[in-house]
C-alpha cells in the first residue's frame, strides 16, 4: 500500500514536469508553442497577438487613471475578486471569534489546576515595552502611506493593512494590550464591518452603469478624478477615482480583521478552560 | 539585465529552506526555516519585477504567518511526538 | 533555457508540500506543508508573467527608455489575492489544531483515529 | 433594476452579512429578522432570474465594472477582459436548489441552535455559504470560480466545527479545510496552465479557443478530480462521513448542497470548458464518460453497504449522501458516453434522458436529504445522543417528525409518490438500455437504501416509550416543524408533478450544459 | 379556458394521473390504518401496565429492546471479508485521505499518457 502512494506521488511529479516543459519558456509572450490561435478563419501566430495583459498595460492609465497597473487590475478590472478576497478574510475573522468565543462565556468552569502551557511572560523588560511603544506609530504611519499611495507606488489595501497588523502583533508581544481584551475586540469588529460596508457600498454606488464601475475616474479633479497623461509620469494623489477609497476600505478591514485574529489567538492561554456543557446539536 | 545566477542561488536557498522546514523535529525550528523561505521568496518576487507581491509576501507571508505559527506552537506541543 | 529552473523550483515546492501532507504526522507540520504548496503555486504563476527585459508595471518614475516592455500585471493581481487566502486558511487551520489539542491532548494524526468503528 | 439582478442576487446577502455584526448590537431578534429577510430576498431574486431566463431563452450575461452590463467585448477586441457572470439553465437550476435548501436550513436553525454569543457568527457564516454557492454557480470566470469555491469551503468548514463540546468536531473541521485547501491549490495549478496558453480566464472564450493540447488535458485532470473529491466521489469520499456527522443538523443540510455545488463545478468544467468546439480535435468522451460511470457505480455500492452497518444516525445518512451522488454521476456518465460521443453509438434519445435523470436527481437529492438530516436533528434533540441503540419510541409524541421521516426515507429509496422515484426511473430506463448490469446494480442499491432506513425507523421511532432516555420532551418549536413541512411539501409536490419540473427546469439545464446535438 | 378546465384537459389518462394516484395512496393508507381496528383485542387498555412487553423468563428488568444496530448482523457477518477491507478505508486518518487523491490523479494522468483521454 505504501508503495502505491509513493508511486502515485512520483507519477504526479513526473507529469507536472512534463507539463511545465511544454509551458511557454520563461520570458516568451503567452501562448503555446505548437498552437496557433483561431481568429475567425485566419490562423494567427499566438506570439505577436496581444492578450488581456497588453490591453491592461496600454489602456490601464486611460481608463482607471492609476499609475500602478497592478492596483488598477486588482481594484478596477477584477475588483470582484478583491471583494471575494475581503469576504474570505471576514469569514476567517468570524470563524476564529466563533471558535474561540467559548473562552469568554461565563458559564465555563475555570479549572484551577489547568495544566496549560507555561504562561506567556508576565512582565517584559523595559527596553522591549518602551521600544515597541515608540516603534508602533512608525509602523502605523508606514502602513497608512502604503494604503493611500496604492495607485501610485507599489502597495495597496492588503499590503498596508498587513503592515499595520504586524504593528498590533508587536504590541501584543510586548504586553501592551493586556486588559479590556473583550472591549477592544468589539470595537475592532465594528471598524472591520464598517470597512467592508464602505467597500461594497462603493460597488453599489456605480450600479447605474454596472457593479463596481469606477464612476469617479476621469471626472473632476476635486473628487479624485484627475486624468493622467499616458506613459511615465510623477503620479498624482487625486487621480484614480474610487481606487484609493476601495484601497482605504480594504486597508481598514485587513488591519482590524487580522488584529482580532492575533488578539484572540494570543489570549487563548490566559482564559483557556476545559470546554464543557452545552447541548449536542 | 539581471543575470540568471541570482535566480539559481535564490532557488537553491528556497529548496533547502523548504526541505529543512519539513525535516526538523523541533516545530519552532520548522517555523523559523519557513519564515526564511518566505523572506527569500520576497527577494525572488522583487527580482521578478513584482513589487506589489513582494510587499504582500513580506508583510503577510514572513511577518504575520510566522507570528501565528509561533503562537500556535506555544499553545500546543513544541516537539513533534 | 536560462531561467527554466524557476519553473523547477515551483514544481519542487509543490511536490515537497504535497509529499509532506501525505506523510507527515504532526498537525502543525501539515499546515506548514500546505503553505509551501501555496508558495510553489504562487511562484509558478508569477514566473508565467515575467519578461526578462521588462520593468515593474508601474508608470510612476518609470525609465524613459524607448522600448519600454513591462511585466504582465494580471498574475500579480491574482497572487495578491492568493497570498491573503493562504494566510486566512492557515489562521483557521491553526485554530482547529489548537482546539483539537485542547480536546484530545495530542498533535499526532495516528492518535486521532478515534472514529468509533461501527459494530 | 431588473438587468442588475444577477449581481444583486450575490451581493445583497453579502451586504447583509457585513452589516450583521453591527445589527447584532441592537437585538438578536433584529439580527434574525435581517438574516431571514436577506435570504428570502435571494430566493425571490433567483426565481425572478429563472423567469427572465425562461422568457429570454439566451443565457443572461452581466459584465462587472464596464459602462453597461452587456458590454462583453471592449471596443475593437475579440476577447473579454473583465469578470462576467453567465447564467444559463444549469446554473439557475443549481441556484434554485441551493437558495431553497439554505433558506429552509436557516429557518430550522433559528430556534434549533441554542441562543448564545456565537449564534451571530453562525448566521453570518451560513449566509456567506449561500453567497459562495451562488457565486460559484453564476460566474463565468475561472479565477472568480476559485475565489467563490474558497469562500464556500472556509465558511462550511468553520460551521462543521460549531459544536465545541464534541471531541472530534475541530478535527473534522481541520480535515475538511485541509481537503478544500489542497483541492483549490490543484485547481489554481490548472488555471495557471490555461492562462499560460490562452491568456484569459473567461470560460466561454476558452471554450471557443481551446486546442486540446497535452497541457489542456493535464489542466483538465488537475481541475476536475479535486472538485470530484469535494463533491464526495468514491475513492476520495472518506471526509464526508466525518464532516457531515460532526456538523449540526441544519449545517449538514446546507453542506449537502455545498457538495452539489462542487459537482456543478465538475460538470461545468468538463462540459462547458471542454465541450466539443468547432475544431475537429476533441476530447475522447468515451473514456471521460466511463470514468464518471465507474466513479458513480463505486460510490453507489460502497456508500450504501457502509451505511447499512452504521449505528450513528448522522454517519448513516452521510454515507447515503455518497451513494446518492453515485446516482447522479451514473446518470450523467451514461449521458456523456452515449450522447456526446460523435463517433460512438447512434445519438439515441435515451442519452439525453440519462443526462436529465442525473441532473434532476441533484435537486431531488438536495430536498429529501435535507429533510432526512433535519429529522435526524430532531432525534439528536430528543435523545441527546446520536447512537441508534440508545434511541427508542420517538413516534409516540412526534407524529409530524415521523411522517416527515417516512416521506424522506421513501423518497430516497425511490418509492413512487415521492420525488426520488421521478429521477430514478429516468436513470433506470436509460441506463438499462445502455447496459442492463448497471441498472440492476442501481436497483439493488435502492433496495439496500430502504433497508438501512428501515433500520433507523425501527431503532429511533418504534419501540416502547422510555421516559429516562428522553432528554428534551416539550413540543418542537414552530419554525422547526415549518422547515420540515416545507421540505415535505416539496418532496411530495415534485413527486406528483415531475412533468412540469422536467419541462421548465431540467430541460433548459441539460440544454445549457450540452448545447447542440 | 379556466383553471379547472386546464387541469382536467391537460391531465394524462386515468392511470398516470397524479391526483388519482394521490387519492389512491390516501385511501389505501386509511384502509390500513383502520383495518387494524377489526383485529384489536377489546380488553387492551392503553395506559395500564399491559403496555410492558411480556418477558416470560426472569422477571428482573432486562433490556428487552432488540438493538437496532444488530438488525442486519447476518448481512454483516456474511460479507465480513468486504467489510474488513472497507472499514480500514474509513479510519479518519488525514494522510490516507490525501493518498487517495494522489492515487486518483495519477490514475487519470495514466489515462492521458496512454492516449485514452
Amino acid at each position: 500500500m505504501r508503495l502505491i502512494s509513493l508511486l502515485s506521488v512520483v507519477f504526479i511529479a513526473g507529469f507536472l514536469l512534463v507539463a511545465v516543459m511544454r509551458l511557454h519558456p520563461v520570458g516568451e509572450p503567452l501562448g503555446n508553442r505548437d498552437v496557433f490561435r483561431f481568429r475567425g478563419d485566419t490562423v494567427t501566430d499566438m506570439r505577436n497577438v496581444d492578450t488581456m495583459d497588453d490591453y491592461f498595460l496600454r489602456n490601464g492609465q486611460r481608463e482607471t487613471g492609476s499609475n500602478n497597473i497592478v492596483a488598477s487590475v486588482v481594484f478596477d478590472y477584477r475588483g470582484f475578486d478583491t471583494l471575494g478576497e475581503a469576504t474570505v478574510l471576514f469569514i476567517v475573522v468570524c470563524a476564529i471569534s466563533m471558535l474561540m468565543s467559548f473562552l469568554y462565556n461565563q458559564n465555563y468552569v475555570m479549572e484551577a489546576n489547568f495544566r496549560g502551557p507555561d504562561e506567556f511572560p508576565r512582565n517584559v523588560s523595559r527596553i522591549i515595552s518602551f521600544g515597541s511603544f515608540m516603534l508602533f506609530p512608525l509602523i502605523i504611519s508606514f502602513g497608512i502611506y502604503l494604503v493611500l499611495h496604492g495607485h501610485i507606488s507599489p502597495g495597496g489595501g492588503f499590503q498596508g493593512g498587513a503592515v499595520m497588523a504586524s504593528g498590533t502583533a508587536l504590541l501584543l508581544i510586548s504586553l501592551l494590550i493586556t486588559r479590556h481584551v473583550q472591549r477592544t475586540k468589539v470595537i475592532f469588529s465594528f471598524f472591520e464591518s464598517l470597512g467592508l460596508t464602505v467597500f461594497i457600498s462603493l460597488g453599489f454606488a456605480g450600479i447605474t452603469a454596472s457593479f463596481l464601475y469606477n464612476f469617479l475616474a476621469n471626472g473632476s479633479p476635486l473628487f479624485l478624478g484627475r486624468t493622467i497623461p499616458f506613459g511615465p509620469n510623477p503620479g498624482f494623489l487625486n487621480s484614480a477615482g474610487i481606487l484609493p477609497l476601495l484601497s482605504l476600505a480594504v486597508g481598514v478591514e485587513v488591519f482590524f480583521g487580522i488584529s482580532i485574529i492575533l488578539i484572540q489567538l494570543y489570549h487563548f492561554t490566559r482564559y483557556a478552560s476545559r470546554a464543557g456543557g452545552g447541548r449536542d446539536i | 539585465m539581471i543575470s540568471p545566477i541570482i535566480f539559481i542561488i535564490l532557488s537553491i536557498v528556497i529548496i533547502i529552506a523548504a526541505f529543512l522546514s519539513l525535516y526538523f523535529r523541533d516545530l519552532l525550528a520548522c517555523v523559523v526555516s519557513f519564515s526564511v523561505l518566505s523572506l527569500v521568496l520576497t527577494v525572488i518576487y522583487f527580482h521578478l519585477d513584482a513589487p506589489d507581491v513582494a510587499i504582500a509576501e513580506a508583510g503577510i507571508g514572513a511577518a504575520l504567518t510566522t507570528c501565528i505559527f509561533v503562537i500556535a506552537v506555544k499553545l500546543t506541543r513544541r516537539r513533534e511526538e | 533555457m536560462s531561467n527554466f529552473f524557476l519553473y523547477l523550483t515551483s514544481i519542487l515546492l509543490i511536490m515537497a508540500g504535497l509529499a509532506a501532507i501525505l506523510y507527515k504526522r504532526n498537525l502543525i507540520k501539515i499546515v506548514i506543508a500546505l503553505n509551501i504548496l501555496e508558495a510553489g503555486v504562487n511562484l509558478l504563476f508569477i514566473t508565467l508573467g515575467y519578461r526578462p527585459g521588462g520593468t515593474a508595471p508601474i508608470f510612476t518614475m518609470a525609465p524613459e527608455l524607448e522600448g519600454l516592455s513591462m511585466v504582465l500585471p494580471t498574475p500579480q493581481a491574482l497572487i495578491l489575492t492568493n497570498i491573503v487566502i493562504g494566510f486566512a486558511t492557515t489562521a483557521l487551520m491553526l485554530t482547529f489544531a489548537v482546539l483539537t489539542h485542547r480536546h484530545n491532548d495530542t498533535m499526532d494524526i495516528r492518535n486521532l483515529r478515534g472514529v468509533e468503528s461501527n459494530d | 433594476m431588473i438587468e442588475h439582478l444577477p449581481i444583486l442576487a450575490i451581493t445583497v446577502p453579502l451586504f447583509a452579512a457585513f452589516l450583521l455584526p453591527i445589527i447584532e448590537k441592537a437585538h438578536f431578534r433584529a439580527r434574525n429578522a435581517a438574516a431571514l429577510l436577506a435570504i428570502l430576498s435571494v430566493n425571490v431574486m433567483v426565481v425572478l432570474l429563472a423567469l427572465r431566463l425562461s422568457r429570454e431563452g439566451a443565457p443572461l450575461v452581466y459584465v462587472l465594472g464596464a459602462q453597461s452590463p452587456a458590454q462583453i467585448l471592449p471596443q475593437g477586441l475579440d476577447f473579454p477582459i473583465r469578470i462576467m457572470l453567465k447564467i444559463d439553465g444549469f446554473s439557475i437550476f443549481m441556484a434554485l436548489t441551493s437558495a431553497v435548501v439554505v433558506l429552509v436550513s436557516y429557518v430550522y436553525s433559528m430556534k434549533y441552535v441554542p441562543e448564545d454569543p456565537r449564534k451571530n457568527y453562525y448566521t453570518i457564516l451560513l449566509m456567506l455559504m449561500l453567497v459562495g454557492m451562488l457565486g460559484l454557480e453564476f460566474t463565468n470566470d475561472l479565477f472568480n470560480f476559485f475565489v467563490f469555491l474558497e469562500i464556500l469551503s472556509i465558511s462550511s468548514s468553520a460551521l462543521v466545527s460549531y459544536s465545541y463540546n464534541r471531541k472530534f468536531s475541530p478535527y473534522a473541521g481541520y480535515k475538511y479545510m485541509m481537503i478544500s485547501a489542497v483541492a483549490t491549490s490543484f485547481l489554481l495549478i490548472g488555471i495557471a496552465f490555461f492562462y499560460s496558453q490562452y491568456g484569459s480566464f473567461n470560460i466561454e472564450y476558452l471554450h471557443g479557443v481551446i486546442r486540446f493540447t497535452l497541457l489542456d488535458k493535464i489542466a483538465l485532470i488537475f481541475m476536475v478530480v479535486p472538485l470530484a473529491m469535494k463533491a464526495g466521489a468514491i475513492p476520495m469520499h472518506m471526509w464526508v462521513p466525518d464532516a457531515y456527522s460532526e456538523a449540526p443538523a441544519p449545517v449538514t443540510a446546507a453542506l449537502v448542497s455545498a457538495s452539489q455545488a462542487s459537482l456543478y463545478g465538475v460538470f461545468r468544467l468538463s462540459f462547458s470548458l471542454f465541450g466539443n468546439p468547432v475544431s475537429d480535435v476533441t476530447l475522447n468522451y468515451h473514456t471521460l464518460g466511463w470514468i464518471i460511470i465507474v466513479l458513480g457505480v463505486l460510490s453507489m455500492f460502497v456508500g450504501v453497504t457502509m451505511a447499512l452497518v452504521q449505528h450513528d444516525v448522522k454517519r448513516l445518512m452521510a454515507y447515503h449522501a455518497i451513494s446518492q451522488t453515485g446516482y447522479m454521476l451514473l446518470g450523467v456518465g451514461v449521458g456523456v458516453v452515449v450522447y456526446m460521443d460523435p463517433g460512438g453509438a447512434a445519438y439515441a434519445a435515451f442519452g439525453r434522458d440519462a443526462m436529465m435523470g442525473g441532473i434532476f436527481h441533484i435537486m431531488n437529492h438536495a430536498f429529501y436529504k435535507g429533510l432526512l438530516f433535519l429529522t435526524s436533528g430532531v432525534m439528536v434533540l430528543r435523545f441527546g445522543t446520536r447512537d441508534l441503540n440508545k434511541m427508542m419510541g420517538m413516534a409516540h409524541r412526534d407524529t409530524f417528525t415521523t411522517l416527515c421521516f417516512i416521506a424522506g426515507a421513501l423518497a430516497i429509496s425511490g418509492v413512487p409518490p415521492f420525488n426520488g422515484f421521478a429521477s430514478k426511473i429516468l436513470i433506470y430506463e436509460s441506463v438499462y438500455r445502455f447496459s442492463p448490469i448497471l441498472a440492476i446494480i442501481a436497483m439493488f442499491v435502492s433496495v439496500l437504501t430502504l433497508a438501512s432506513f428501515l433500520k433507523v425507523f425501527y431503532g429511533a421511532f418504534l419501540g416502547p416509550r422510555n421516559e429516562d432516555i428522553i432528554v428534551i420532551d416539550e413540543p418542537l418549536p414552530a419554525t422547526v416543524t415549518a422547515a420540515m413541512g416545507v421540505f415535505c411539501f416539496l418532496v411530495l409536490a415534485m413527486g406528483l408533478f415531475p412533468g412540469e419540473v422536467l419541462k421548465y427546469l431540467v430541460e433548459p439545464a441539460v440544454a445549457g450544459l450540452v448545447p447542440g446535438r | 379556458m379556466t383553471a379547472h378546465e386546464y387541469i382536467w384537459k391537460t391531465m394524462p389518462g386515468i392511470h398516470w394521473n397524479p391526483l388519482v394516484l394521490l387519492a389512491l395512496f390516501i385511501i389505501i393508507a386509511l384502509l390500513i390504518a383502520f383495518a387494524g381496528k377489526l383485529f384489536f383485542r377489546a380488553d387492551y387498555h392503553k395506559g395500564t401496565d399491559q403496555v410492558k412487553p411480556f418477558n416470560s423468563g426472569n422477571l428482573d428488568e432486562i433490556d428487552y429492546n432488540v438493538k437496532s444496530s444488530n438488525l442486519y448482523w447476518g448481512f454483516r457477518k456474511a460479507l465480513d471479508f468486504y467489510y474488513r477491507g472497507v472499514d480500514s478505508l474509513h479510519n479518519g486518518d488525514l494522510n490516507d485521505y490525501m493518498k487517495w487523491l494522489a492515487f486518483t490523479v495519477s490514475i487519470c494522468l495514466l489515462l492521458i499518457g496512454g492516449g485514452l483521454l
